[in-house]
């Protein structure tokens, strides 16, 4: 069960020039949290922004969250300005997140910029129930890495990969899949980033029938299910294109459903 | 009740709410999304989101843009049709004890009266009628802009159903006044307003609309002032209580609107940013009335007017 | 200008602006009052404040509201009347660099043109006629809300000047394409739009309107959606070029307007806000389309319309 | 000539439950800044609230300002939450303030409430000039006085009053002239506060001959003169009643020219 309730801020720390990682303590979510949810976060009482940003739960720790965000916009940069002992309007824990088969062996997570957030509690649980962790990280270019460091202490197996090749493999988060890693090692693929990153990996693992689990971004506005605003075009079991909420019967949705749009 | 100091217990249109403040249409599902996060039996009434004689897909994504103070969305009217929602929701919705609305859309009067008739069943205290939606005769200007056709529509609702009417008008008009009479004349038993603002907003780096459907409905804190003004106007000509919304985010916003002459008060916006401010609004205003010594919501209602 | 990489210069009905950002009435006194803040002459053009035939003391205080993300007033129309603007402002106006439109406002159609033929004069590039004020003969409505009198207003300013004429559109009207066509059709030689959207606000506790008129104009970011809307709509149905305002507050707003079709802007609360902003939002255009390599303003002009 | 320009803050510090001291460093403002005028100031660059606030210059210090301010509402409520070292738009200094005759001899300042703020630099500056000081200050309540002993600095002699008797003379500044203070001893009165005190100020003073300056306070939009929305009824050189900017022609008017409404 979702709460809206107050956190408190214990940490806020940047990771690099543009991402920051904040640790806040929320009980009542954290307790119920798991892997590919997010929460919706009020970055400000005076009313502008309106709206609450989702952001997804980058781990659970003892008694809260650990969020990871991209300052890029007045909402995240107010998050940022934040310290420890802030009080932060939270509802959570939402959505739909990850799900996996114990029985499964090796799985792969590829995670495009801000979208590694989410990864961390998955790498983390996986790696929990002795699944075998392999993962890639896109960045645009050197400078942006992040969590490279700590998501490789649950993964067997890292590739990172920059755009302008100033670091790891040259190209994007899908490139690795072209010769460096093979896909049909894998019993499921996890992915979170932008959307060419997902429309490609869902067209490989489709092709292939490698069971693959997206987390797509939609704006938002309630986070909670009621203004239907932030709809994904899904497949569904009858065949027929509906309007899913990303925000309850999402964010993650298997490869197979979504509907990209050309 | 008895023993508190005020009593907000609110007279609409035959209907005893237990407070004035409502949810909005499309801003809290059929009320049940709302109760991880209050107590929704607390609130006055629940007005559910737009129901349509057959599903509605709604527009695609690119439905919601954030605006300084406001919400623009064009979410289409997605629903699963009238019967879905008599089989499948309202059972759910009849479990929670307060008053429930059910707010109606159409393409042609027909349509309405249909609707109005097929939701004249136990669990629905009473119908809102929203004539924001393009009417096909009119060439596209919706039935809430038309005085005429808003009368119409009116009339065909109140044939067909004998539960209170409450209309719901657009804004986007030259004179509210005329519509508001016009509905009145039609028999509605009350009048809701206002629904959204027409607006658009542009991505200047695609350079394109930022929704798909181009133009969308501006709501939040950002329209309040234009609500306001209308339910001040719009009671100065009618005899049928209004609803009144259009912004209103906590308790002093409520009020002016209640001072302005709105018998209840509506949240959308505010839902989706807190959705447990229904019970802070009641809240607000009980700690408000307690202030100013007012004992009941008569005493309130209007009172700007002087 | 030759040797920048983009062009901001603006026709704007046969006047050539130095770009399209622009002033609005009376958010920018004779533009003078602009000066300690930034060079005024840096700007296409400036609206001088609403100017009448005969001196206005405008309303009692309690003229402004704050709301979220606007402002109200109702300033009512403050002013020494045309002969004192023309014996003791346009000549300080006149010493500063760039064009000047005077904006009038009348309570009869003769009282425009009346104010057209006094204004005709050097120092003015053109006029802007406000008709959101009240029209006696059609009730108290406003000239801009009834098509036949907005088409009226503009014939009578156009019979009785040389100038080109701005006709200021109010967006408080069903459907602003019939008035924009409308004084089109009266010859207007191009459209602003928007002038406020009228709203109201209570102070909960004198339980009386904030403003001594009651209502008032709402401006600022709150309006953008809805003023972006209507340039976007009357975009499609006028040929003359439409200068687009309402909620303007920095170089991406103003985009915003440029894409929906206005061939130049006005900054209005914006001013209140940041007295330099018009360089700050001239600026912005020009990186902008130098980072879009986009060369000159007819290139950017209404392609949000694809 | 007014600016605008951008502060930097360099102490900002609670003097009691309501009331802050903020002191910023704004040299260009600093330089033209005399008693009775005011700045602009941008309390939250998001868009909320909206407009600036205007808060009059309490004292000009080197290189800078102080400003005194009342935390009632969103706008001052942020100015409290701002730390040394933060940034501050501003514009000023702007209005037409307090002035005096070098050849006066004793005055009188009134002060009610928030409105003792700009009797700083005024008793400060005839302090400077020789001329004896006399100062009111009217609180509510004994919690809510504040700069008695800054003021006490300048002044020859300072009464107190509160509405609740709990410190000095019972009764608001208007009191002590009923008996304690006679008003026929000054060479001018100085005042600023709620508009009852103004009010009832001006009778007295204008009864009585007694020149009196009045700072009077209007909802303003822009302070700089281009809106016409912060207007004061005033009674002009030809006794017709007109509307004057408070921004531009005031704050400072005389109590002559000044007409309250009923
Ligand atoms: C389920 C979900 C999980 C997310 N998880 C993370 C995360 O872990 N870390 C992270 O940094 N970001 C995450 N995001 C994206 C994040 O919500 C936006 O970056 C943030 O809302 C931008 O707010 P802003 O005020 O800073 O920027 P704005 O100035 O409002 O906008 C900047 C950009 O963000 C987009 N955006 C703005 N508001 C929303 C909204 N309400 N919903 C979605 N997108 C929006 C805009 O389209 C724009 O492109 C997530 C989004 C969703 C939907
Ligand atoms: C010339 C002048 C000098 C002032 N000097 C000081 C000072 O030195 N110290 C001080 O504490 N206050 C001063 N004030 C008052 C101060 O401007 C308001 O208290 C402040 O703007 C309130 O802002 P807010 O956002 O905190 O409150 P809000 O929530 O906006 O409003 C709280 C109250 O303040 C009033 N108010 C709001 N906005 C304005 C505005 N733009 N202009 C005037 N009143 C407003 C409202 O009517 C309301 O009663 C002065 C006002 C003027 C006109
Ligand atoms: C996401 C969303 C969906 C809406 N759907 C409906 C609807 O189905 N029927 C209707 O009459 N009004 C609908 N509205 C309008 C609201 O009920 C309300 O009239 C409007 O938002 C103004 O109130 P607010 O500012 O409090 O949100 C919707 C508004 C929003 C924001
Ligand atoms: C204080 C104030 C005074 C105004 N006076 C006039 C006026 O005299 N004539 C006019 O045509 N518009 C007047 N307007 C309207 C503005 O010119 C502009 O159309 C409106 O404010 C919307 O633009 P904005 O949101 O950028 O302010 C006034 C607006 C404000 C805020
Ligand atoms: S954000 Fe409102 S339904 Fe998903
Ligand atoms: S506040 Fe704008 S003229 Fe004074």
């Amino acid at each position: 069960m979702p709460y809206a309730t107050q956190g408190i801020i214990t940490k806020n720390n940047p990771l690099n020039h543009q991402i920051y990682r904040m640790e806040i303590e929320c009980p009542d979510i954290a307790k119920e949290a798991s892997p590919g949810q997010f929460i919706q976060v009020k970055s400000s009482d005076d009313g502008a922004p309106l709206l609450n940003r989702p952001i997804s739960i980058a781990r659970v720790i003892p008694g809260g969250l650990q969020i990871i965000y991209a300052v890029v916009g007045t909402g995240t940069r107010q998050l940022s300005e934040k310290s420890a002992g802030d009080k932060l309007s939270l509802i959570g824990p939402l959505g739909h997140g990850f799900s996996w088969q114990p029985e499964n062996k090796k799985v792969l997570l590829v995670g495009g910029g801000i979208g590694i957030a989410p990864l961390h509690a998955l790498a983390e649980g996986l790696h929990g129930d002795h699944i075998e962790v392999h993962t890639i990280l896109g960045f645009n270019t050197k400078e942006d890495l992040f969590s490279q460091e700590q998501l490789a202490q649950w993964s067997k197996k890292l590739w990172v990969t920059t755009m302008d090749g100033t670091c790891g493999i040259h190209g994007h988060a899908c490139t690795p899949l072209e010769g460096t890693v093979s896909i049909e090692d894998y019993d499921h693929v996890y992915a979170c980033g932008p959307e060419p990153m997902l429309k490609a990996l869902a067209k490989i693992c489709n092709s292939r029938h490698i069971p693959c689990s997206l987390s797509v971004e939609e704006y938002m506005a309630c986070g909670i299910g009621v203004c239907l605003g932030c709809v994904q075009k899904i497949l569904n079991e009858d065949h027929e294109e509906t309007y899913q909420r990303v925000c309850v019967e999402g964010p993650v949705f298997s490869s197979k459903e979504v509907v990209f749009d050309d | 009740m008895t023993d508190k100091r005020v009593d907000l217990t609110t007279d609409l249109m035959g209907l005893t709410l237990k407070n004035p403040v409502m949810t909005a249409s499309g801003t809290c599902g059929s009320g049940i999304e709302l109760l991880p996060y209050m107590d929704v039996s607390k609130l006055g009434a629940i007005v559910g989101k737009g129901t349509t004689l057959n599903n509605k897909v709604g527009n695609p994504p690119g439905r919601l843009m954030q605006t300084p103070g406001g919400l623009l969305n064009c979410i289409g009217l997605q629903n699963q049709g009238a019967d879905y929602f008599l089989t499948e929701i309202l059972p759910e919705v009849r479990k929670v004890d307060t008053h429930f609305f059910a707010n109606i859309s159409g393409n042609t009067v027909e349509e309405y009266g249909i609707l109005a008739e097929k939701l004249d069943v136990d669990g629905i205290s009473g119908l809102e009628v929203n004539i924001s939606c393009p009417n096909v005769k009119s060439g596209g200007l919706a039935f809430g802009t038309v005085p005429e056709d808003a009368r119409s529509v009116t009339e065909e609702v109140k044939k067909r159903t004998g539960k209170p009417v409450l209309v719901k008008l657009s804004p986007n008009v030259t004179d509210i006044t005329a519509i508001a009479q016009a509905v009145e004349e039609g028999g509605a038993d009350g009048i809701s307003l206002i629904n959204t603002l027409l607006g658009m907003s542009i991505d200047i780096e695609t350079m394109k609309a930022s929704l798909s459907n181009t133009f969308g409905g501006l709501s939040g804190p950002a329209v309040k002032p234009v609500g306001l003004r209308m339910v001040y106007q719009v009671y100065q000509k009618v005899k049928i209580p209004i609803v009144g919304l259009g912004g209103i985010m906590n308790a002093e916003d409520a009020i002016e609107y209640l001072l302005a002459g709105a018998t209840a008060i509506q949240l959308g916006t505010a839902n989706l940013v807190n959705p447990a401010v229904g019970i802070e609004v009641i809240k607000g205003i009980e700690e408000y009335m307690e202030r100013k010594n007012i004992r009941n919501m008569q005493a309130l209602v209007g009172k700007a007017h002087g």
